[in-house]
């Protein structure tokens, strides 16, 4: 850590570690739900938990990259922060923002919330992922807008490198586009059109450019490559992201009432959404291979590493098996969806995330360089707890999608939708006792920020 | 000098080419039809793409994987529209 | 002659070419396989198509590869003015493409034709378009490398940016090649 | 002397190539308005479709619903629940008749206490969804 405005960056990561952890609690309770049904009913409904659990891994994420951004920024432009007064206050107006919109999803039924917010001025509630209250999304666009300004500042004022380019485009893309999920017309296509331009071009597009950006900056500080190959790389990776993401974003659009010329479009460029994150997989064990020296903090190597992998697997296969339209014409809506979401988020946003954490985070708490190696051991055991419980959860709901798919909509005699429900419990119930895995992963993950405060630095012998 | 030596080729090429394609013209607005035109016509489109490869984009000039990988491409595609469009003759 | 271990021009452009030439091949075999399920209709509207704007067209794409191939052949020889006039050339047939096409295109949508009238028109709009999208594309690269190569940026020791704009813009001819007989001639 | 493989090159197709793929995705985007007056069921659409919509945004049905496949994984699917149930009366039937505690060890809709004017309004929502040209999905009446 050069400068210490970088420290800004720690409130967002303890932010973000928290709301994680709220996450997966109610992650726990919706698997729990899905095989006891009055499960907590009717105090959280399935739907308010549901808000609960999607709102808080986008809120914690958003989180994770402003950090991230305030981190890594500074670092690259050679230059203090803009403003880290405004970063520290926007940290808090989001904070609150965010708990409030929460507890008023927890507190009151959600029609009651959409009549206290006014929603009926501006109608934007009550679509996937947008629940929040269109005057919580009012209040992300402003946060937005002062966190830009803070970042584009710095960058104006300091050295322009790609790294810092490609992270400011892709938050200013994540800004603009969320300004479609303003737009809400009755006709349920149109509305269903838009939604995907906040929802998909954010995932499978301007995500990827932070996501990419993130992962060069702590490919170039761990393993000393040199920057130009570093940055040519990105720049290939995410010109092949945006290449096929944006067309792509039509396999989205074979069933919702949008002209079938999309099964086409759609099938061929989301059929080549893979080759990016597998370059991408590629491209960071050849950087590792090719370092010019050992980073101490192994922990950290180990989550970028398994970002490429596990971004490979969930976006790029997970993503493959159910693109194309002929199958996707089956497997649409069903939990093949949800396995491939759970996947591709962990893989690709929720590990950078926690590398960029795990490189960082040592500094920022006054260490030279990384952890001692009890606790870099710690969180290395907490890693591949969480990985292996993700590609379980994910194989188990692989698994009763496609009995899913089977029961419901191919066999001779298709049965409704909740005896399917019932038949396939048993790989709920795996999904549940997988999810309290996760779990126990997650603990371990911030018990390791508490032990070995006193023991030494690892260093790059041990790491060895 | 060996200006010409690369242009020269590329010449005759190029009137090969032309040649090919009024063919390919010609048995169109004739509104010829059937499998064997067909697989005819594509084979001229297919020689065009390789020459073209081999030539214009210098492919011929250069060993190993990238001398190939035009004329894997032709194959893959010929084959494929070859298949299809012997389905249903 | 010795060989060469890379193909000409920039090796990035060529792992765009292989993606393009990726992209074209799936369409035209999904072309050849949804043609199989129905040759009546793909064998009615392909007799509304215009099969000697299309060979204008192909003639025009050839010779201004040809063109290309001048212009690489001058800069090797050092001559920037020529290569530069050549790429000029070879922009001009570029721009006849564009409004043949144009004037194709134009005769279809005034009939109020488009990607949603059947399937056949789906296919031909949606590869003819996709195509010349890359023609558009292909011109603004080699009208950047005409007006480098005006100003003397160019040299026999020094002409990778000519000679990565001469293999995209081949690669544009070469996917037209495949093009012109699959959607206007073979049935 | 080609062969560099180099960042200037690399960061043109990146420009290059994401202007050219979101002009092309505007054009689609483009088509794709102009094929819907004949797919999107809009002459179906009035006040009270409206306030269905608003009904079904307001209670976040979504939340356990899918509609069109979108949507979360919990509860059926909605698109053709119009001809699944046959009527908007076993619809308004189905939505008020919800127990208010629940069905113990099962998964029950909520009891949201819809006044007959939303009742009215939700079932004529979905029955213009129904009436969407979706390309035939989903595959089989039970969604």
């Amino acid at each position: 850590m050069k400068y210490e405005s970088q420290k800004v960056a720690k409130l967002y990561f303890t932010a973000a570690i928290g709301l994680f952890v709220g996450q997966i609690l109610f992650g726990l309770i919706l698997g729990a739900q899905y095989v006891m049904g009055d499960f907590l009913f009717p105090e959280i409904p399935f739907n308010v938990a549901r808000m609960v659990h999607t709102n808080l891994l986008i809120v914690w994420l958003l989180f994770g990259f402003m950090g991230a951004a305030y981190y890594l920024v500074p670092e690259e432009a050679e230059t203090e922060l803009f403003a880290p007064w405004l970063a520290k206050l926007m940290f808090w107006i989001f904070l609150a923002a965010g708990a409030a919109t929460i507890l008023g999803y927890l507190l009151v039924p959600y029609a009651t919330l959409a009549e206290l917010t006014m929603n009926d001025l501006l109608p934007t509630m009550g679509r996937e992922f947008l629940e929040q209250p269109t005057i919580t999304k009012i209040g992300i666009v402003i946060v937005a807008l002062a966190f830009l300004f803070n970042i584009g500042m710095t960058i104006l004022k300091g050295r322009k490198t790609v790294v810092n380019l490609v992270l400011l485009m892709g938050l200013t893309g994540l800004a603009v586009f969320f300004l479609f999920s303003f737009f809400n017309p009755v006709n349920l296509v149109m509305d269903k059109y838009y939604w995907w331009w906040v929802v998909h071009l954010w995932v499978e597009g301007v995500w990827e450019l932070i996501l990419g950006a993130i992962l060069a900056f702590i490919l170039i500080k761990t393993t000393g490559v040199d920057r130009e190959v570093i940055e040519k790389w990105l720049y290939i990776i995410i010109a092949m992201t945006l290449i096929t993401g944006i067309v792509g974003t039509g396999h989205h659009y074979y069933w919702i009432g949008t002209p079938e010329f999309w099964q086409w479009w759609g099938s061929i460029f989301s059929a080549m959404e893979p080759i990016p994150f597998f370059m991408m997989t590629v491209y960071a064990f050849n950087m590792v291979n090719k370092r010019r020296r050992n980073h101490p903090n192994k922990a950290a190597v180990l989550w970028a590493l398994g970002t490429a992998v596990m971004a490979f697997l969930g976006a790029g296969v997970w993503g493959f098996l159910h693109t194309l339209a002929p199958v996707n014409y089956y497997t649409h809506g069903t939990q093949i969806t949800a396995a491939h979401g759970h996947m591709a988020f962990y893989g690709a946003y929720v590990m950078i995330v926690l590398a960029m954490i795990s490189y960082s985070m040592p500094m920022m708490r006054g260490r030279e360089a990384c952890n001692s190696a009890r606790a870099q051991s710690m969180e290395m055991w907490s890693f591949w707890l969480m990985t292996i419980s993700i590609v379980f959860i994910t194989l188990f709901l692989t698994g009763a999608g496609i009995l899913q798919v089977y029961l419901q909509r191919f066999s001779d005699n298709p049965m409704p939708f909740m005896v399917v429900q019932d038949k396939i419990a048993l790989f709920y119930w795996l999904r549940e006792i997988t999810g309290f895995v996760f779990l126990l992963g997650l603990g371990l993950y911030i018990a390791s920020f508490f032990v070995g405060k006193n023991e030494p630095e690892a260093t790059v012998e041990l790491a060895k | 000098m060996e200006d010409k030596k690369f242009i020269r080729p590329c010449t005759i090429i190029y009137l090969l080419l032309l040649a090919l394609t009024v063919t390919t013209w010609f048995i169109g607005t004739k509104g010829f039809s059937g499998m064997q035109i067909s697989l005819m016509v594509l084979g001229f489109a297919l020689i065009k793409g390789q020459l073209i490869g081999d030539y214009f984009m210098g492919l011929k000039q250069v060993a190993g994987f990238w001398r190939w990988t035009v004329t894997l491409w032709l194959i893959l595609v010929g084959c494929l529209v070859s298949y299809a469009f012997s389905l249903n003759a | 002659m010795e060989k060469n271990k890379w193909p000409p021009g920039d090796l990035v452009i060529w792992f765009f070419i292989m993606a393009e030439l990726l992209v074209f091949g799936v369409f035209f075999a999904a072309y050849a396989f949804t043609r199989a399920n129905n040759i009546e209709l793909f064998n009615e509207f392909q007799l509304t198509l215009d099969r000697n704007a299309a060979l204008i067209n192909t003639v025009a794409l050839i010779t201004s590869s040809y063109f290309v191939v001048r212009a690489v052949a001058a800069i090797r020889d050092d001559n920037s003015k020529r290569c530069f006039h050549w790429l000029l050339a070879a922009l001009f047939m570029g721009l006849v493409f564009l409004v043949v096409k144009g004037y194709e295109y134009h005769h279809h949508f005034s009939l109020g034709i488009n990607l949603n009238t059947n399937t056949f028109y789906m296919f031909y709009l949606s590869l003819t378009f996709f195509h010349f999208l890359h023609v558009i594309l292909g011109m603004i690269i080699l009208l950047a490398v005409a007006l480098k190569a005006r100003t003397g940026g160019y040299s026999a020791a020094e002409h990778t940016g000519v000679e990565t704009g001469a293999s995209y813009w081949h690669m544009v001819d070469l996917v037209w090649m495949i093009l012109f007989p699959l959607v206007y001639v073979m049935r | 002397m080609a062969q560099a493989f180099t960042k200037a090159m690399a960061r043109n197709i990146f420009y290059g190539g994401t202007v050219f793929f979101f002009l092309l995705f505007l054009a689609l985007t483009f088509q794709t308005h102009s094929a819907w007056p004949d797919r999107d069921n809009r002459q179906a659409i009035n006040d009270t479709v409206a306030l269905g919509k608003k009904v079904w945004e307001d209670n976040d049905c979504i939340g356990c619903h899918t509609l069109l496949g979108e949507g979360a994984y919990f509860a059926p699917e909605l698109g053709n629940v119009y001809k699944r149930f046959g009527s908007t009366d076993a619809i308004k039937a189905f939505i008020s008749s919800r127990p208010k505690e629940g069905i113990p060890g099962r998964r029950s809709m909520p009891q949201f206490n819809l006044s007959d004017e939303e009742l009215t309004a939700i079932a004529e929502f979905l029955k213009y969804v129904s009436g969407i040209n979706t390309a035939n999905w989903p595959p089989t009446n039970q969604g």
